[in-house]
């Protein structure tokens, strides 16, 4: 048996993705956690950014909400949710964006926003808070999802944060300054976008199968000729 | 509080109950709910527990906004119902995201009718909401996205302290505050703490609302619970977890709207009928002072 | 600062010293001159003395600005001659008001091509400046004026204190340093007071520029004299004056190069030279510091 | 012999124009001076905003220029200049606003631009700063100048700051949201605006006649049948 759990193996993946120095923009939950291991290991002079105006939050303790005044005490700078998004992200000084949703496609859209029709949803999801832009303007985006069917669909309900080809054309076509979702991290394997903007298939997490991802996925995924294969966490840090 | 939302806020009047996790003031919005407003279009980047009352409330026509959750605790079930149309009553919803609130604020508090950001491109929102739009650029023919202006006719900000004019100071997460103030036609300031003038012109960089466009001033510590007040009380996430039991269940909602909106007279008995909140009393962590002299 | 201005500004480059009145970097604009930097694209609100000195001594190629007075004092004479076409060289003029100048610094640092305000109707500056153009609003029709961004090679922004990363905390008047540091390729901060990254922490909303968009931290006591820095010094008012006649005469104004400028090394041999600037040192005028507590 | 200057008669007489309470933007020199009599008189409450970024100013000396530290120790608030020129001037939360310039025309037009043509000025002036802004933007004006035909040309070189027939029309073809300058304030004489946007002379100094205020102008000056009569300044204060 392995002796960690896939949120571990989660974290450590996501923390990997981060150099030292980088500017983050950072949510709650596990892009929290991978961005304190990151820091505590090999990224000590991470930059973490909150879009509630935190700037190089460094908490005492895990934030329950990205605007716990735990992100504030200690912090370097606080400024307004207008420079957060137009001096910051928008200006393109954010190197990372961590985004997640309910559901995520084969082009790297994701669904924040309704499951069903916008008009009459089965489910009301909470909408795109500042996941739109950061889809957008981050320079790259890393997407955190358990794998399953219904959370991995040929294609979302309701696109609320573009991937590589969204609604309308490529990001490019569309004039979108960052370059997306660089990396889809599950808690089976990594899906990376092939040059037409679909997911394939990258690096598979120890002892995990080509099938289980397979069947992880609404659409025949494509797989890599060359697998990576990602190291389990080390139990240091 | 009961004079100045008495005075303030009207049935149909679009109302604004701003602060980003922080200072959000749950003594303005149960009040509203205690006077039994009707018709109001609220408008928040995060509707929050504070908008999922007054929607159960019935307080609400329409909720103009950007994200609604339960901030690292689940869901807005009043809303969702509503939403999902489970609800009693219908609600007209309009929504951005972050960004395109924050721009409508930028608008409103600048006078303008709209405000340029890029944005949207790629994604489903324009199509769910017809006033996101585009604008070109009259230098480089670029196609920009633009917002509407948001100029409500009242502004609600908790903040740490204030003068008796409205001179307003906020530190921590500052939010949209000052946009939105700039923004309303009328603004009411709700403090934990009114100090003299002569501790405002103190340190007057720390002032993000002046007392020139401010209509009240209403005193009422832990006016902000079960959000925080920096400096002041913590976050109740406790209570956040507990919403999501809460709101679920229509009738358990109900209750607790008896039992401490209505069933309290004001901010005083909310405290005192919620057991105290003394354990969320903040610590020490004081800054050091700068030197204004010349 | 001689490594920071060697490093960081190049012939041709457009460079913006901002500082509204307050924290005008003058130690920067004179090892500029004795770099002997050519051709540069300055760009100011208010040009002040520091670019009617650059201007002499022949670094600028073009002056882009709002308004071009000596303030409270009189003229800026080597201005008025390049403009008047008196002067030894020519000069480029591109003009604004001041909101259109922060417009423009709005613009650059949200990386817009524009920023709208409404302005200009009724008057000639569109006709003296082409760039000042028209945008027409998606939601009401209306027709509004436009400027475009405005981004900098480089921003050298002058501060009470910063820590080594870069983190600058300002307080008194703030201008548009925000703005043009977030709007520029590259920003030196030149500092009376380098701090400890824990002094920068205590007091987060202190914070005008994040270290994160700083190239270069330059230490310089003294370095916005004659004009001044809330806390450390005040305004050289009798300089300001002085300038008047000093400015008025090319050989005066010559000599006052050749002795406050190419005559020192650095900063603190301007001082010297200036007699010292004892007399300037600000009174004191604490403010309380805040909880940040939670 | 009259026991007061000019100066002191035009300070007075701007003071009179301003109401308690009122947000003021001031500038330095006579308008400053108007200010503080205004305060010390009849008006305590007078908000000085300057567009330097200080609110409610209480300048413990006499202000050199606009950006002195004594209008921000002690002042109510400080603010970027995004924020004078967005939230308060072009929010329409400025009342008054203080004007002056090289030439004055007969429709209250103003130049602190250029004295001859823009290219190949004779005398190059400093430009707008934030008058033209001011001048569309405030409630109302107050254009202080002292009389002579050099000052008050029929029309200005360059119109930096708009009257109320300006550049292509009137303030309201033009839509601009201030009312203009409702009164321009002489050594001699207060000017107002007829309704077609012409000024007028509407009120004489003790003593001084009409003429001599016709031979400070340089057009022929319309006189209103009911011409007022300024009180001399008041000792005290």
């Amino acid at each position: 048996m392995s002796s960690y759990t896939p949120a571990e193996m989660m974290t450590a993946t996501a923390a990997a993705e981060l150099g030292d120095g980088e500017v983050v923009f950072v949510g709650i939950g596990l892009p929290n956690l991978a961005c304190n291991l990151a820091r505590a290991t090999h990224a000590p002079n991470l930059v973490l950014i909150y879009e509630s105006g935190a700037v190089g939050a460094v908490p005492e303790r895990l934030p329950v909400s990205i605007g716990d005044p735990a992100l504030v005490t200690g912090s370097l700078m606080v400024c307004s949710m207008a420079d957060v998004f137009q001096c910051f992200l928008q200006n393109g000084r954010i190197e990372v964006g961590f985004l997640g949703g309910a559901q995520v496609d084969r082009f790297g859209n994701i669904n924040t926003t309704v499951i069903g029709s916008y008009d009459r949803p089965s489910v009301r999801l909470p909408g795109s808070g500042g996941a739109a832009e950061i889809a957008i303007h981050a320079r790259r985006t890393l997407v955190i999802s358990r794998l399953n069917p219904r959370a991995f669909p040929a294609q979302v309900d309701f696109i609320t944060s573009p991937g590589h080809v969204a609604r309308g054309g490529t990001r490019r076509e569309l004039g979108m300054p960052g370059a997306g979702p660089v990396k889809v991290i599950t808690d089976k394997a990594i899906l990376e976008a092939d040059p037409d903007g679909e997911l394939a298939l990258a690096a598979l997490y120890p002892g995990v199968r080509v099938d289980e991802v397979k069947a992880g996925v609404g659409w025949p995924l494509r797989v890599r000729a060359q697998l990576g294969c990602i190291d389990p966490p080390s139990t240091e840090a | 509080m009961r004079d100045a939302i008495a005075r303030h806020v009207h049935d149909g009047d679009t109302v604004v109950i701003e602060g980003f996790t922080h200072l959000i003031c749950f003594a303005a919005g149960h009040e509203i709910i205690r006077q039994r407003r009707r018709d109001l279009v609220l408008c928040r980047l995060t509707p929050d527990l504070v908008y999922d009352q007054m929607i159960e409330a019935g307080c609400a026509r329409k909720l103009v906004f950007s994200w609604a959750g339960n901030p690292g605790a689940g869901s807005l079930h009043a809303f969702r119902r509503a939403a999902e149309g489970k609800g009693a009553g219908r609600l007209e919803l309009e929504e951005y995201s972050h960004f395109g609130m924050v721009a409508r604020f930028c608008a409103g508090s600048a006078r303008l009718p709209f405000w340029p950001l890029r944005d949207y491109m790629g994604t489903d929102l324009p199509a769910a909401n017809p006033l996101i739009r585009r604008v070109t650029c009259p230098f480089t023919g670029e196609e920009l996205a633009a917002v509407p202006a948001l100029n409500p006719d009242v502004t609600i900000v908790h903040a740490q302290r204030a003068d008796a004019e409205g001179n307003t100071q906020i530190w921590g997460l500052l939010g949209v505050q000052k946009e939105a103030a700039f923004a309303s036609k009328r603004v009411i300031v709700v403090v934990e703490e009114l100090v003299d003038e002569t501790v405002v012109r103190a340190d007057p960089n720390r002032t993000a609302i002046p007392g020139t466009i401010v209509d009240a001033v209403v005193v009422e510590p832990w006016g902000a619970h079960p959000s925080y007040a920096q400096g002041h009380y913590d976050r109740d996430n406790a209570f956040y977890v507990a919403w999501e039991d809460i709101s679920r269940d229509p009738a358990k909602l109900r209750r607790y709207l008896d039992e401490y909106v209505h069933g309290v007279a004001d901010r005083a008995e909310y405290v005192a009928r919620s057991g105290g909140l003394e354990h969320l009393r903040a610590g020490e962590r004081l800054a050091a002072g700068v030197n204004y002299g010349y």
